[in-house]
């Protein structure tokens, strides 16, 4: 199998499932105890809490663990919102067209209680204009929540800038980073962010585990509530396992991302170019320089993605697409909408996202099995004609 | 989520192409989800001789497409008239709940191909 | 080590365990995408949905995945709160005094929220009386959330009898299973429950997923936002080897029920008997019958919770205390302040929760162990006279 749809999710690295083994059977304390049993399990929570903070320049004390990216980016949204607005501060929050749904649909579910939304455009770059955001604050703006890296079509936000205008504004920011972390370099100071989301699945750790980055002094309402666990923000037994796992998942990635970043870009513009040169009518959606390493997203005109990825699959490689036919709604993905592309042409789009264990003898298959299949798709399309 | 039929109709789909002076043409397409079929037949004594079709779209609307070329071929025109979606979604072992209506448009194509056929010999 | 800790934590049972493993680096696929490796963790997923469902004779398509009991809890208190609140139905809820954080904070900020909330008082016995409920329903009751068995006394609640009368009045009615779930039976439609938490930890599952049983027809206000999963309720990536751990916890449970509750209960009543014979001032909190096979509560006059866990540590024998000295705020379990414990009472407390996988031996050796250890502290006590 070749594997591209890391954007999707990742394996658990051997390395990372070693370390997480002996918290299911032998140290399966509860961290809330204190006997030595739950000791042990908080003493390795801790160490994992350290391992996260380490990899995006923060403290460890500004680092909570959730049940993945989607709870980060409910805790962090809804919990700035409600606070910031039972204090009477306003009721605005500004984000893109093109973020996660858990922040797309959070922000929605927002604006039905009464809060105002503005969704930057991004144009055909994928990219928001820090100008557009400069004219979008208002007095009432609490909360600006913008996306590091795009899952779809890789694109990297102007997060620092972004987070500079925050600031000088007094208005919170918040930073799906998903995404980015663990693919480049992710610094909270340097990004200027209150609040930042983190995923485990996405960086070889397990899934249903995630973290969220809490600036110092940064005051949250809460919207689960019980035990207490996590500075009362996202409560219940701590999942041990999981979060260790996500741990070391930083740990390595921290250590590895200087050698991972050219060597995924590397593989990436091969297998770009690979196909550019030899499918006719295939182009890459959204600004292909300041976009993920490992993310590729192409557009072949004639062709609907669903059918491409299927028959990919039985060719043993995955990757997956925005195509309306692929989503439970039937809808064109709301981010190749962003970027200005017509339903037909949205269909066609094809996302593969390249880690560090695929090798230059997949990118080479991958290249030589696309050709001859978008080709059929073609021959057999009552809207391809040559 | 896909049947063992429905994968071997959208990898071997059946019928793919055009016929050059059809006696018959129907094209549908579904605005939602933007799948576009045409089928083209050729009528013979009464009976569908030859049909062929072109698609664009997801797996499911390519093996319907297929299927009901299948379907349709050797029928007498008012047999392939009464063909409906229902038809070819169970021939194919059923279909996602979510396709079922979008990407099941091939037995209107049909029946648009054969209005067509019966406008140009009426 | 001798671990009687089990309404904490239990640990995740070998068996399950290797049914997990193969999906954290092989089966790892996004359980939303739809090429193979999606289907194979998808298929992994429906599987355990079944053992779930049959577990607590629901159907399938009943039971949504979490992270965890205190997640159910808060989605199904937030969420039948908020959509029969808004839908003009009612602001009361009606809850007992003796409920897991979860329940119980949630309802607390509820309360804050413009919702009024009864709490039913449970007695000496730790047990609510029907006749309580019937006075506390008024026409804007719109919940009542009653637990199943509770986690400090181990009492069980007559929620078949809530169930009952939640039905004749038309009151959505929700429990909290988390403690009785794989230790009792547990038929949702014998019990007249609508929704019915579950925490896979507390039966030999790993921590961090968790599953609610949502009865057809009931519509709930989601809390959390994103791509869609398990209904629109618990959105996020789906932690498919959490959760296929889950189901092969509730086969095992299922399969195993009938054979754990009189050997558990054996035990406990051996290890009751044995304690209460040889320490004198020595008792039982809450009603002996109408418990938790595997829960005992003691109470030892004259000492303190805390210093007795951590003596009992130092003998390898793992159990925990409501003493406030052990809780984060100071202050002592509200569980045994409802059963009508003064203070200097309960801190004398000390719970052992017996599992399927302790020994007639290890009972004995707890037997011997407890009576020195209570004599020690009582005799540095300064309230402590024969
Ligand atoms: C950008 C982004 N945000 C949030 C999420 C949600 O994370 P999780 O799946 O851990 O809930 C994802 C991935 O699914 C993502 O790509
Ligand atoms: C009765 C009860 N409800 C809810 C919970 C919360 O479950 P979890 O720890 O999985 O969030 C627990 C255990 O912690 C419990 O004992
Ligand atoms: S063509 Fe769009 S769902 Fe089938
Ligand atoms: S005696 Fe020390 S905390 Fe209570």
């Amino acid at each position: 199998m070749i594997y591209m749809d890391h954007s999707a999710t990742a394996p658990v690295r051997k390395e990372v499932f070693e370390v997480m083994e002996p918290y299911f059977t032998k140290s399966f304390g509860n961290a809330s105890t204190f006997y030595s049993l739950g000791r042990e399990a908080k003493a390795g929570m801790e160490e994992a809490r350290e391992n996260v903070a380490k990899l995006i320049g923060a403290n460890n004390d500004e680092i909570i663990f959730t049940s993945g990216g989607t709870e980060s980016d409910n805790i962090a949204i809804q919990g700035i919102a409600y606070k910031l607005n039972n204090a009477g501060k306003g009721n605005h929050i500004i984000t893109s067209a093109i973020e996660h749904p858990a922040v797309m649909e959070t922000c929605s579910a927002l604006e039905k209680k009464g809060f105002e939304v503005t969704y930057l455009p991004v144009y055909e770059e994928g990219i928001v204009k820090v100008e557009d955001l400069k004219s979008a604050i208002k007095e009432e703006t609490i909360l600006i929540t913008i996306m590091h890296a795009n899952n779809e079509i890789g694109t990297i936000q102007p997060i620092a800038e972004i987070g500079k205008i925050a600031k000088e504004n007094n208005i919170k920011f918040h930073s799906d980073a998903v995404q980015s972390v663990g693919k480049i370099p992710v610094d909270v100071n340097e990004l200027n962010v209150d609040l930042l989301s983190i995923s485990s699945h996405k960086i070889y750790g397990p899934k249903g585990v995630g973290a969220l980055y809490i600036r110092k002094r940064t005051r949250l309402e809460p919207i689960l509530y019980g035990g207490g666990q996590e500075k009362d923000l996202s409560p219940g037994t701590e999942n041990v396992a999981g979060i260790v796992g996500l741990g070391e998942a930083c740990r390595l990635a921290k250590e590895e991302l200087d050698e991972n970043i050219p060597y995924i870009t590397n593989l990436r513009n091969k297998l770009i170019d690979g196909i550019l040169n030899s499918v006719e009518k295939s182009y890459i959606n959204g600004n292909i320089e300041k976009r993920l390493p490992g993310n590729i997203n192409f557009r072949f005109t004639g062709i609907e993605g669903e059918s491409l990825v299927l028959m990919l699959d039985a060719k043993g490689i995955d990757g997956s697409t925005g195509s309306a036919c692929s989503s439970k709604k039937l809808t064109a993905s709301h981010v190749l909408k962003a970027i200005g592309l017509e339903d037909v042409d949205s269909h066609g789009s094809l996302r593969l996202t390249i880690g560090p264990e695929n090798t230059e003898e997949e990118v080479d298959t991958v290249i030589k099995e696309i050709p001859p299949i978008v080709e059929k798709l073609r021959s057999m399309s009552s809207i391809w004609e040559k | 989520m896909y049947s063992e039929k429905v994968m071997d109709h959208f990898t071997n789909p059946r019928n793919v192409g055009e016929i050059e002076n059809p006696d018959g043409e129907g094209t549908v397409g579904n605005p939602t989800c933007g799948d576009m079929m045409t089928i083209y037949i050729k009528v013979k004594d009464d009976k569908i001789d030859d049909i062929k079709f072109k698609t664009f779209g997801c797996g499911a609307a390519i093996a319907t497409s297929s299927m009901i070329t299948e379907l349709a071929k050797g029928k007498t025109v008012d047999e392939a008239y009464a063909i409906s979606r229902d038809d070819v979604a169970d021939s194919l072992d059923g279909l996602p709940k979510v396709k079922m209506h979008c990407s099941n448009l091939a037995a209107d194509a049909l029946q648009k191909a054969i209005e067509d056929y019966r406008s140009k010999n009426n």
